[in-house]
């Protein structure tokens, strides 16, 4: 079905405009589409956050519990991370478990928060080896226009830095708000035709071959990246695709505070 | 029903903890026409509940031994996301959440017109943001809304809302502490021009006059709701405005903007 | 299958039975078909019963084990209530979990048992906050022909009525009976051709608008109600259905002693 | 198997717990045509066992790569209800049902002419009631009178029974204290003219000389069960009051009574 | 597909040869295929194994973990077996949780070895009713080509001989071989147009009638027994096969030392 | 990655506690066709990572609605089998193996010509036998052997190795130890010929300096771990003997051996 006439002519007009240095959109190639971000959207998450860029929308909700820490790091709090792709977003998305789309996107996304150690996790231990604070962050896909893999990263993170820990609840003093320690910031490019797009739409991942996903910290450090889809990068474009998003993490990063 | 607590959930006056009368319904709010990519949607929210609605179709139906050579068939999910609720659920359809999506597809079932579409289904996914006593009836009026919204022919638009008993008294439109300690719990969903009742459960414990009283005020209830949800639809087609020709599946130009 | 050209002359021989005030079977429109209860035929259970209602055959019982009680209800025993409608009762059952129909009938009657208050669960504590009995009430269908609510929720009513709390095996002191309060009985309308009948068979399912559940208490209360089928019910015959569920819960009762 | 236990039972004058003698089965009781809605059926009980078997078929295959277009397939499906066992089992299949399962359908498909019904499949269901050591050999010969009542042409009907080693004796037909602590366990299935087996396992410890004098009251009581198989379908007919023209499909009026 | 006509041909030709005492690779009825068996062959198993029955081959792994031991063997330690049959193996074989086939395999492996008594339990108790060992023998069938019974017999005996268990690690004093008390062979026959043949291969197992399975242990004795598929065994066969499988079982134990 | 560990695990000669120097890959054995029933397969060492690969296909493609008309889909499932790590691991998928068999799949899909076989699958089954960090550079480049062995057309055999950085320096091929308190891990797979990059991840901490430096470290050692992929290839088909002529699916007699 993807495949089918209308997608084919959709394709040659994206692939003809692409060749002229052109977007369907009229958008820059490293131009990433309008931005919004609300927080505290719903109040049963202890941090929540909707995001839309251009018209893919995601919600994502920050829940923390006290449970135990992994036996390898008993003085860190835990981070779940796990994304919905939802059918009510997509015609093609369906129900059920998580399929190998939402465990990459929820993986990378967990990725770019862990390894940046954007949130403090030794903070988050309450009793060493015992009691720690386990977040969840999940992330629920509303409406899917493509590069979901940037809308839930700046959902989550902006989820998380409104997230106040619930410890009054929990008989542990005062709340407080979550330990960050900075703001990961992915940025995805996709290869079409030889050419690199930042911020693909679902029409410019249909003919994408090759795409970069690249979080870098508040240093423009590389902290995570992940390529996908079944064609190939040159290293020239893996360079590309790191400078892009070093350059727009900084200004995502001033656009959300 | 968490039965006879001595909770004080009604004052003398007959004020009620969040400030409203026992025949009074929460603030509500309706939009259609929210998302992108559904066919249909709406947003509503009641008093603290917030609840997205999509409609795909009439498409093929899935599986195929599933498909009615009659008509298409109305499959409603109603799923509360995991963060919707104080402890954290975790993802996936619970034994609650597959008995109401299986009463609001039978309600949908009933009110549209099924006959036109044969071996199709038509699919609403009902999205509980945040809950606050209530969501099966605030899904099942934002499923309605958004049906409408996807230009679905239907005989009616539907709301929904539960009645119950709180320190004895009849109350319309539990809220959450209500609901945890309150005595019954009358969920309905109908057409309020016939008077047909759609949806219909009731748990706790009601006398024939208690429920009399409450089905009374379900009913007149409903007819409030209907009237926000006509309104929602009005709006999105920008009838109020004269702007009768706009194409239902183009959506306003800020409608996105407060979903 | 369900809708073929056998199934079609059934149907229309219902509905022409029934604008002549008839059914199929010659019963009047409120009255059930012959009920049997035997009570006590697993000896593995606490409490067992084996029900039919005309040709519908359920096997109920009751098992009890010491748990821990919810958080929110520290002092009170644990109602778990479950329906498998195996495939040995008819040929439209399937294998595999508990199913939309199954989970629907296992919540109308336990939403009956609970909310009626019949068993009094404050007995069936044995050290608030952390030892309760749990009761296990497992159904089996394994022969149907219609109205499983009823069936169902007249064996497992019957179980309990005769389950033994094994006290003694736990170390807890002598068996005693399962304390119970009332005696939850609900009773089954159908709407077809704008007549309500009460305990329909399953050709009479078959050709159903709408059905409704309702179950009272010993007072003749309403304690739970469950609407079901996509077709409506007018505000008087939701009357008509709660009156005569009223009047046969009386009946029943004296049956099952 | 509990291995050597140091527990008596068997008494010095060759007497089990259950009064019976080693070579002794429990009492059996076989009705066939207890259901209504299934094709065929049939209940046993030996001892303290209750089992209930169902037949419905030959039907379509489903799922359609199962279809064998030369003959039928036959998938019997043994299952312990809940309550059937001191500890409540989880309702659906283990692992060792699913073994079971496999071992039963393969000695029915022996028996059943399957080729007479290319394409289809025959699904027997066996649910165990109340179970006492020994429910496999009761499942089977449920299910082989169910196939017969259900008019299913069979090569013949076939009997199933164990045989064990309680306190270093060969002994027939376990209860459950004699498999608990018994020794060893062999549930045999065969056809008692040919002699040929269709379903043997074993586990435990037996030496040859005590597998042969197994074997030997095996068959012996295959026998015995088989005439009880014979005499509950003879019932279920008639053909004991020369009412042989009865249709099988339609039960006896009180045939119903004590299942 | 397994009935296609090549496999018609090669059905005649095995009957065929067998009219005439023959076998299609030269082996008589009663000659097992050549077996190697090579231990320790991953180190992060606490034993393992890797053996071929011709060119069947599998892989099997020990692990053990201290655990808690069942309420009515306190005593003892704990043996668990699975079987899996990965799609690397064979183009029969599918991705997913056990089926039938490998819950049969697994189950009957285990029986060998615990109603054999293989492996000691009671001395890998650490503390009654509290600590035990647990032991996880997990089989990987890697290459099929028939009689899997007796490939993860051996390769399941093989790895328990090879088993150190791992005291140090957990804190529990040195190191030691796992308890041994005997070895349970395997041996399995099937029958083909009444004739009775040992170690079938893949293609003798697509026309035999009947399989059987016999354990026995260092005395000859019977420690378990399967017969499988849907023929028949006459009694005379059974006896055959058991007295194959006492014969052999001497010889492959001699084998593996 | 474990971040900034005291734990010194290079000398101050640049020695690694394994011995190597910082761009020095481990010990590799590569075989191929060490299957019998798989159309082509491979065995890899990488240091103490056992891992095999099979290939089955192109063959009929289940489930159809994943068969593509215009080309052959390329489906890699990456295991580790249960006791191929120190804790036992449960049998079945994880969240991580399902997100590396997509990204082996996808890196595949590239090099094979799946135009010349539409609507079929080639399945590519990667079992990790001994786990020592680098698993899913070690099945890939398995993975890549194994799908020449089965003499489909591609356009090049594909090396995997992975860079990472350990006491802020810049190591090639991590090793457990170093891989469990090492700073970033960078595994990477290409066609060494043209520079292509088919699968790339990253996760830790790399400035663009480091990140340079690793990506042509990894460069280099794909080259060298190309070379040994193929010469196992010439050594299956004994190209080296000048035997040639060689039929691909018939596998040398000794082959089989050290697997």
């Amino acid at each position: 079905m993807a495949r089918s006439i209308v997608s084919e002519i959709k394709r040659d007009h994206i692939h003809k405009l692409i060749a002229d240095g052109k977007r369907v959109d009229g958008r820059a190639w490293d131009q990433v589409r309008e931005i919004s971000v609300q927080t505290n959207v719903v109040e049963t998450a202890e941090g929540s956050s909707r995001v839309k860029i251009g018209n893919t929308e995601v919600i994502v909700g920050v829940k923390m519990t006290v449970g135990e820490p992994f036996a390898d790091t008993p003085n860190k709090g835990v981070l779940s991370t796990n994304a919905e792709l939802i059918p009510m977003a997509s015609p093609s998305f369906e129900s059920g478990p998580p399929d190998e789309n939402s465990i990459e996107l929820a993986r990378v996304v967990d990725r770019g928060i862990r390894e940046s150690q954007m949130i403090d996790l030794e903070k988050l231990c309450i009793e060493p080896g015992k009691k720690v604070w386990i977040n969840f962050v999940d992330i629920y896909v509303l409406d899917f226009d493509g590069n979901l893999f940037d809308a839930c990263n700046l959902g989550a993170v902006t989820a998380i830095k409104s997230a106040i820990v619930p410890a009054k609840a929990n008989g542990l003093g005062e709340d407080y708000p979550m330990p960050i320690t900075c703001t990961p910031i992915s940025v995805t490019s996709v290869q079409i035709e030889n050419s690199i797009l930042v911020d693909p739409t679902l029409d410019e991942e249909k003919v994408a071959a090759a795409r970069l996903t690249v979080t870098t910290d508040d240093n423009g450090d590389l902290r995570a990246m992940q390529k996908g889809l079944s064609g190939a990068l040159t290293l020239e474009q893996v360079k590309t695709a790191i400078e892009t998003s070093r350059r727009l993490g900084i200004e995502i990063r001033k656009l959300i505070g | 029903m968490g039965g006879n607590s001595d909770m004080k959930l009604i004052d003398e006056n007959g004020i009620r903890i969040d400030g409203r009368k026992v025949d009074e319904l929460r603030p509500i709010k309706i939009e259609a026409g929210v998302l992108k990519s559904a066919d249909g949607s709406a947003y509503v929210e009641i008093g603290k509940n917030k609840v997205l609605a999509a409609v795909y179709g009439p498409r093929e139906c899935h599986p195929r031994h599933m498909q009615n050579p009659a008509k298409a068939i109305v499959q409603c999910k109603y799923n509360m996301i995991s963060f919707s609720v104080s402890d954290r659920k975790r993802p996936g359809p619970d034994r609650r959440s597959v008995e109401i999506s299986k009463l609001i597809s039978e309600a949908m079932e009933y009110v549209v017109f099924t006959e036109n579409y044969p071996r199709t289904s038509i699919d609403v996914y009902i999205e509980v943001l945040q809950a606050n006593a209530g969501t099966r009836c605030a899904g099942l009026t934002a499923a309605a809304v958004a049906l409408a919204d996807a230009g679905i022919p239907m005989k009616d638009i539907v709301p929904a809302v539960a009645v119950g008993k709180v320190n004895d008294q009849v109350v319309l439109d539990l809220n959450k502490e209500e609901d945890n300690y309150g005595q019954a719990d009358l969920p309905i969903a109908m057409i309020p021009r016939t008077g047909e009742v759609l949806l219909m459960q009731m748990d706790g414990h009601l006398t024939q006059a208690e429920f009399d009283k409450a089905l009374e005020m379900g009913v007149k209830a409903c007819h409030e709701i209907y009237e926000l949800q006509k309104d929602a639809l009005r709006r999105r087609y920008a009838i109020v405005n004269g702007e009768t020709e706009e194409e239902p599946k183009e959506p306003a130009e800020d409608v996105n903007e407060e979903a």
